[in-house]
C-alpha cells in the first residue's frame, strides 16, 4: 500500500467508528451550540457589540469543539492498547498521523457548517465574500486539526489525556483563532482584500503543521 | 544461520524500575520457546522490548537482523504480539478489526476471514468487540497476529481466559510453527500443557533469564 | 397497548383537524391585522400556542417521571408516556423558535435577538434534546426509564426560567399580556378569541400525537419483546444469532468489500 | 461508618489520587487562564468593553474547567472498573456524591482562587463588596459541583462519557452561570444589594440540587 | 437451611442478547462451586448477576436471603467479587486500594493488611497499580476481595495469569472455605486443578446451566 492508501485505510476506520457511535454529530455539535448561545448571552448582549464579535465567538466554540473531537480520536486509540497495536501495524506514522487529521478534519467541517448556519441566523451576519471566507475556514480546519492530531498523540502517552490536550493545544492553536477571526471579519465586511493575508498566515501554518506532523508523528507515537 | 532473536545483557527500564536487569537470549528460526517465570519477573517486558515497544536502556539487542538500538520499528511488520490487551476497537466488529489489522500490515482480508475461522470465532464475527467475552476477546486477538503473517510471533499469557477449544486453537499454531517458518515466544503459567509444544524453556528470575534446568 | 380507545383517537384525529383548519381561517382571515405590525402578527397564533404547549408537553414529562419514579405508581405506561411527550415538546419548542425567528425579521430587524426570553427557551430547547440523547443511550429498560427520569425532572426547573425571564430580565419580548396580573384585555376580542382557539387547536394536535407516539413505542416494544423470545430460544439451542442492527452493519461492509 | 465518615473516605481517596497526578493543579489551571486569555483576545480588547465583561468571562471560565474536573473526576472511576468496586463496596450511594462532588468543589475553589488573581491582573478589575462576591463563589461552586457530579455519573455508564458531560451539564448550569455574573457584577459596582437576589437563586440551585443528588445517585450508578 | 443463591429460570440480558437464558441454581452456605463452560457460555453474566451488578431480566433470584429482582444492593457488602478487572485506582499504591477498600466496606485496615501478606504481595505494597504487572494485579484483586471479609465469594478466572505460587494461595483460600463458613462460585478454564478443590461442578452451555456429570 502507498501512503495515500494508507492514510485512507485509517481515516475510514476513525469515520466508521464515528458514523456507529455518532459522538461527534450528536454530542459535540450540540456542546458547540450551547457553547455559542451561552457565552454570547454570558458577556452580556446590550452592549450591541455582538454582531462584531460574532466570528470570535464562533472560532472560540470552533476550538472548543475541536479540542472535544480530538480527545475522543485519541480515546479510540487508548482503550484496549489499540495504539499499540497501531505501532506493530507496520503503518507508515505519516499515513496514521495524515488518517486520523484527515478524519478530525472531516468532523469539524461538518461541525463548522451546521454552527455557520447557527451564527448566521443567531448573530445576524450575511457571509459577505464567500470565496476567501470558504478558503479561510479549510485552511483553518486543516490546521487545526493538523495541530489536535499532533497534540493529541503527544498528550496520549501520558495518563491523563482528557485534560492535557487542551493545555498544549489552545495557546498553539491561537494564531488560527486569530488568523480565522480577522479573514473572517474582514470576509464578512466584504474586504477581501485584507482577508488575504490572514489566508496566507492560515496557509503557512496549515501547511507548517501537517509538515511537522508528518514527520514528528513517528517519534512522538514511539515515545513510551 | 542468523538468529531471530539476540539479545546481549539487555537491560529495559519501567519508570526508574529495571523491569529487566541484563538478559541474554538466543532465539533460533523455528523455534517455540516457553518463557516462564513468576509475576512480575520481566516476561511481559521482555517480549514488548523483542516487539519494539519498549526502549533498550543498555546492551545488544537483535531482532530479525535489526538492530533496536538503532531502530525498534523496522521489524514490526514481521513481528505480531499477542499481549494482554486485544489492541482492537471496542466499536468495530469482530469481522472489521480482523479486517483492519490484516490491511494495515499488507495482508489481504481473506487473510483476516480465514484467522477468523481458525480462532473459533466465525459466529461472533459481527459482533463488537465491546460484546465479546474475555475469552472471546482473546481468540479475537490471537487471530489479529495471525492474520498478520508473520514471522515471529510474541504470544503473552495466551492461555488466560481460553476454553479448552481455545487452548486447543493454540496448540496448533504452536505445533504448525515449525512447518510455517513461524518462530514462537510464548510467555505463559500454563507449563505443563505449554512445555510439551516448546523446543526450550527459558526462566526469567527478576529480570534475568536462565535456561531451564530440565528434570 | 394505547392512551386512548381507538375509536376516540380516530375521532379525535378528525377533530383536530378541523380545528387546525378553522384557527387557519381565523388566523388569516377573521382576526383584523394589527395596527403597528400589521399581517407579520398573525405569527401570534401559531407562535405563542406552540410555546404554551411545550410547556404543556415537558409539564406531562415531568409529571410522568415522577409518577415512574414514585414505587407505587411505578409502570412502564409513565416511561413511555414521558418520552414521547418530550419529543413532542422539542418539536413544539422548535416551532416557538421557528415562529419567532420568522416573526422577529419583520418586527425586530432581526432573526435572533440577545433577549433573555430567546436565549432561555433555546437553552430549554437543547435540554431537552440532551434529555432525548439521553433516552437513546444504550441500557436496560428500567435503567434508562430512571435515569432519563430523574434527568427530566431536573430539565423542568428551565421551563418557569424561560416563563418569568421577561420578567427577571428587562428585555425586548413581549412580556406577559394574556397572563397580565392586572388583567386588563389588552387586546382585541376576535384577536383573543383566536389566540385561544389556537391553544385550543394545538392541546388537541398534542394529545392525539401523543397516543400516536404512544401507541409506536409499544409496537415497537411488543416487536423488541418478541425478538427477544425468539433469541432466547436460539440461544437455549446454541445457535447465537447476531443482533439484527449489526447484521445490517455488517451487510454494508460485505457490499462495500466487493466493490 | 457514617454518612459524614463514609463521604470524607471517598473524598480523601479522590483528593489523594489529585494530589498525586496534579492533573486540576497542572493542567486544568492553566486551561483556565488560556481560556480566559483568549477570550479576551477573541473578543478584542480595543472596544474597551473587556472590563464590563470580566465576571462573564471568569464564569464561563469557571465552567469550562469544571467540565474537564469533573470529566476527570469520572475517567478515575472508569478505568480498571473501579465503579463496578464502588458499587460492590457497600457505602452509601448518598455518601459517594457528596464524597466526589466535594472533592470536585476543593478543586473549583482552588482553581477559583487563582483564576480571580488572573482576573485582576489580566482585566484590572477590582473587586468591590467582597462579602457577597465570596458568598455568591461559594454558593456557585456548590451548586456546579453538584450538578456536575450528577451528570457525570449520569454520562459515565454510557460509552461516550467525555463527550457526553458537557452537552447534559452545560445548558443545566446555565442559571449558574447568569446568577453568578450578575452577582458578581453588582458586587464589582458596589452594590451589594443588588447582588442579594442572585445569590438567592444560587443559593436554591446549590441546596436544589445537592439534594438531588444525594438522592438520585443510587439509582444512577447502578444504571447499568 | 437456607441457600446462599437461589436461581430459578433466571434470565438476564447484555443489550438486547439473553447471556442467560433461564438459569436455576442452588448453592448451599460453606460450598465451593466451579462454574465451567466454553468461552461465551455466561459464566461472566452470571457471576455479575448473582453480585447485582446485572439487572435480573425474568425469573427468580435470591442471594443471603435477598430477593435481586426488588433489590440488588442489599446484599452486596456480604458479597465480594473478583472480575476480569481490578477495581482498583492506577494511581493509589497496592496498600492504598487495599485499605480503601476495606475500609468502604467496613472492615478495618489491620484486615487490608493481613490481605496484603496472605496474597503475598508484601514486596509491592508501595508500588502504585499502575506499574503492577498482570499477576500482581490479579493477586490484588484477590486481597481486595479478601480484606471485605464477604460471606459469599465469586471469583472469575482468578487462576489467569497467575503463577504457581498464586496458585497455591488461590488453593489455600479454596481449601479454607468450608472451615471459614465461606461461600465460594468459582468460575474457571483450570478444570484440573479446580475440580479436586470444589465440592460441586456446574456445567454452562449457552446461558443454561447443568450439573456436571462426574466421570
Ligand atoms: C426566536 C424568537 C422568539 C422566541 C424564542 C420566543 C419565545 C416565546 C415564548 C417561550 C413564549 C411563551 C412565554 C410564556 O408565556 O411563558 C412567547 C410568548 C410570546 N411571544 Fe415570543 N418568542 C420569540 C419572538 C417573538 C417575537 C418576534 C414577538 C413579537 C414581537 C413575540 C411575541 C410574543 C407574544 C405576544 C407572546 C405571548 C406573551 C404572553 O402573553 O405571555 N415573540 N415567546
Ligand atoms: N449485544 C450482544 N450481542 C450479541 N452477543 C452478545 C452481546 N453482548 C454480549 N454478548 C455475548 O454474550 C456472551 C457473554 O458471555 P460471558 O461474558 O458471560 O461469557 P463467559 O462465560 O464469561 O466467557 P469467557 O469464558 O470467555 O469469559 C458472549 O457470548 C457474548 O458474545
Ligand atoms: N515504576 C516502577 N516501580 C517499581 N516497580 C515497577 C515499576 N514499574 C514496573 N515495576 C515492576 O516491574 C515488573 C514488571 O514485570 P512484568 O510486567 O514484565 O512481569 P511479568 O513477568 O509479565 O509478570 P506477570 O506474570 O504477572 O504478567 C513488576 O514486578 C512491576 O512491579
Ligand atoms: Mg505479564
Ligand atoms: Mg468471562
Amino acid at each position: 500500500m502507498n501512503l495515500a492508501q494508507e492514510a485512507s485505510l485509517v481515516a475510514g476506520k476513525d469515520l466508521r467508528i464515528e458514523a456507529r457511535s455518532r459522538v461527534t454529530l450528536q454530542q459535540v455539535l450540540p456542546f458547540g451550540l450551547i457553547v455559542l448561545l451561552l457565552f454570547a448571552f454570558a458577556l452580556d448582549p446590550d452592549r450591541g457589540v455582538l454582531r462584531d464579535v460574532a466570528p470570535g465567538l464562533f472560532w472560540v466554540t470552533v476550538l472548543l469543539a475541536a479540542l472535544l473531537a480530538i480527545s475522543r480520536s485519541f480515546a479510540i486509540e487508548a482503550a484496549n492498547g489499540a495504539r499499540d497495536g497501531l505501532r506493530m501495524s507496520g503503518l507508515d506514522p505519516a499515513a496514521i498521523f495524515l488518517g486520523k487529521a484527515a478524519a478530525v478534519a472531516v468532523e469539524l467541517a461538518a461541525l463548522e457548517a451546521l454552527l455557520t448556519v447557527g451564527v448566521i441566523v443567531l448573530f445576524d451576519v450575511s457571509l459577505g465574500a464567500i470565496g476567501p471566507l470558504l478558503l479561510a475556514t479549510v485552511l483553518a480546519t486543516v490546521g487545526v486539526a493538523a495541530t489536535g492530531t499532533l497534540y493529541g498523540v503527544l498528550a496520549a502517552s501520558s495518563g491523563a489525556r482528557e485534560t492535557l490536550v487542551p493545555v498544549l493545544l489552545l495557546p498553539v492553536v491561537s494564531p488560527v483563532l486569530l488568523g480565522a477571526t480577522r479573514a473572517w471579519e474582514a470576509a464578512i465586511d466584504g474586504a477581501s482584500s485584507d482577508a488575504w493575508p490572514w489566508i496566507g498566515v492560515l496557509a503557512v501554518f496549515a501547511v507548517l503543521y501537517t509538515s511537522i506532523g508528518t514527520l514528528a508523528f513517528g517519534p512522538l507515537l514511539e515515545e513510551a | 544461520m542468523q538468529p531471530v532473536v539476540r539479545l546481549r545483557s539487555a537491560v529495559c527500564l519501567l519508570g526508574r524500575f529495571p523491569a529487566l536487569a541484563g538478559v541474554d537470549l538466543d532465539v533460533a528460526s523455528g523455534e517455540v520457546v516457553l518463557l516462564s517465570g513468576g509475576n512480575g519477573a520481566g516476561k511481559t517486558t521482555l517480549l514488548r522490548l523483542i516487539a519494539g515497544l519498549l526502549p533498550l536502556h543498555q546492551g545488544e539487542a537483535e531482532v530479525l537482523g535489526h538492530n533496536l538500538a538503532r531502530n525498534r520499528t523496522e521489524h514490526r511488520r514481521y513481528v505480531a504480539f499477542v499481549g494482554h490487551e486485544t489492541f482492537c476497537y471496542d466499536d468495530l466488529t469482530a469481522r472489521e478489526n480482523l479486517r483492519f489489522a490484516a490491511r494495515a500490515s499488507g495482508a489481504s482480508a481473506s487473510a483476516a476471514d480465514a484467522a477468523l475461522e481458525r480462532v473459533g470465532l466465525e459466529r461472533c464475527a459481527a459482533v463488537s468487540h465491546a460484546r465479546l467475552s474475555a475469552g472471546q476477546r482473546r481468540r479475537l486477538a490471537l487471530g489479529v497476529a495471525l492474520a498478520r503473517e508473520p514471522r515471529l510471533l510474541l504470544l503473552d499469557e495466551p492461555h488466560a481466559g481460553l476454553d479448552a477449544d481455545g487452548r486447543a486453537v493454540l496448540d496448533a499454531v504452536l505445533e504448525a510453527a515449525a512447518g510455517e517458518d513461524l518462530t514462537v515466544l510464548i510467555a505463559s503459567h500454563e507449563l505443563d500443557r505449554t512445555r510439551s509444544l516448546a523446543s526450550r524453556e527459558v526462566v526469567l528470575t527478576a529480570g534475568q533469564a536462565h535456561a531451564a534446568v530440565r528434570p | 397497548m394505547t392512551l386512548l380507545k381507538p375509536t376516540v383517537a380516530r375521532v379525535l384525529g378528525w377533530t383536530t383537524l378541523v380545528a387546525l383548519i378553522v384557527l387557519a381561517l381565523f388566523g388569516l382571515w377573521g382576526a383584523p391585522a394589527d395596527a403597528v405590525q400589521s399581517d407579520a402578527q398573525r405569527l401570534m397564533y401559531l407562535h405563542v400556542p406552540a410555546a404554551w404547549i411545550a410547556y404543556l408537553a415537558f409539564g406531562v414529562t415531568a409529571i410522568a417521571s415522577g409518577l415512574w419514579l414514585w414505587p407505587r405508581t411505578r409502570s412502564p405506561v409513565w416511561d413511555r408516556m414521558a418520552g414521547a411527550s418530550a419529543e413532542l415538546g422539542v418539536m413544539f419548542t422548535g416551532l416557538t423558535l421557528l415562529m419567532g425567528s420568522l416573526w422577529g425579521r419583520p418586527v425586530w430587524g432581526v432573526w435572533w435577538a440577545w433577549d433573555a426570553r430567546l436565549v432561555t427557551t433555546a437553552v430549554l430547547f437543547f435540554l431537552y434534546l440532551g434529555y432525548l440523547a439521553l433516552r437513546r443511550v444504550p441500557g436496560t429498560a428500567e435503567g434508562r426509564a430512571k435515569r432519563c427520569a430523574i434527568a427530566a425532572l431536573i430539565a423542568f426547573v428551565d421551563v418557569p426560567i424561560v416563563h418569568f425571564s421577561v420578567t427577571w430580565w428587562r428585555t425586548l419580548h413581549q412580556e406577559a399580556t394574556v397572563f397580565d396580573p392586572e388583567l386588563k384585555a389588552h387586546i382585541h376580542g376576535v384577536m383573543a378569541f383566536t389566540l385561544w382557539f389556537g391553544v385550543f387547536a394545538f392541546t388537541l394536535l398534542f394529545v392525539y400525537l401523543l397516543d400516536r407516539r404512544y401507541h409506536l413505542e409499544c409496537l415497537q416494544e411488543g416487536l423488541e419483546d418478541r425478538e427477544l423470545e425468539q433469541a432466547i430460544k436460539d440461544r437455549v439451542r446454541g445457535s447465537v444469532s447476531p443482533p439484527k442492527v449489526e447484521a445490517k452493519v455488517e451487510a454494508t461492509v460485505e457490499a462495500g468489500a466487493e466493490r
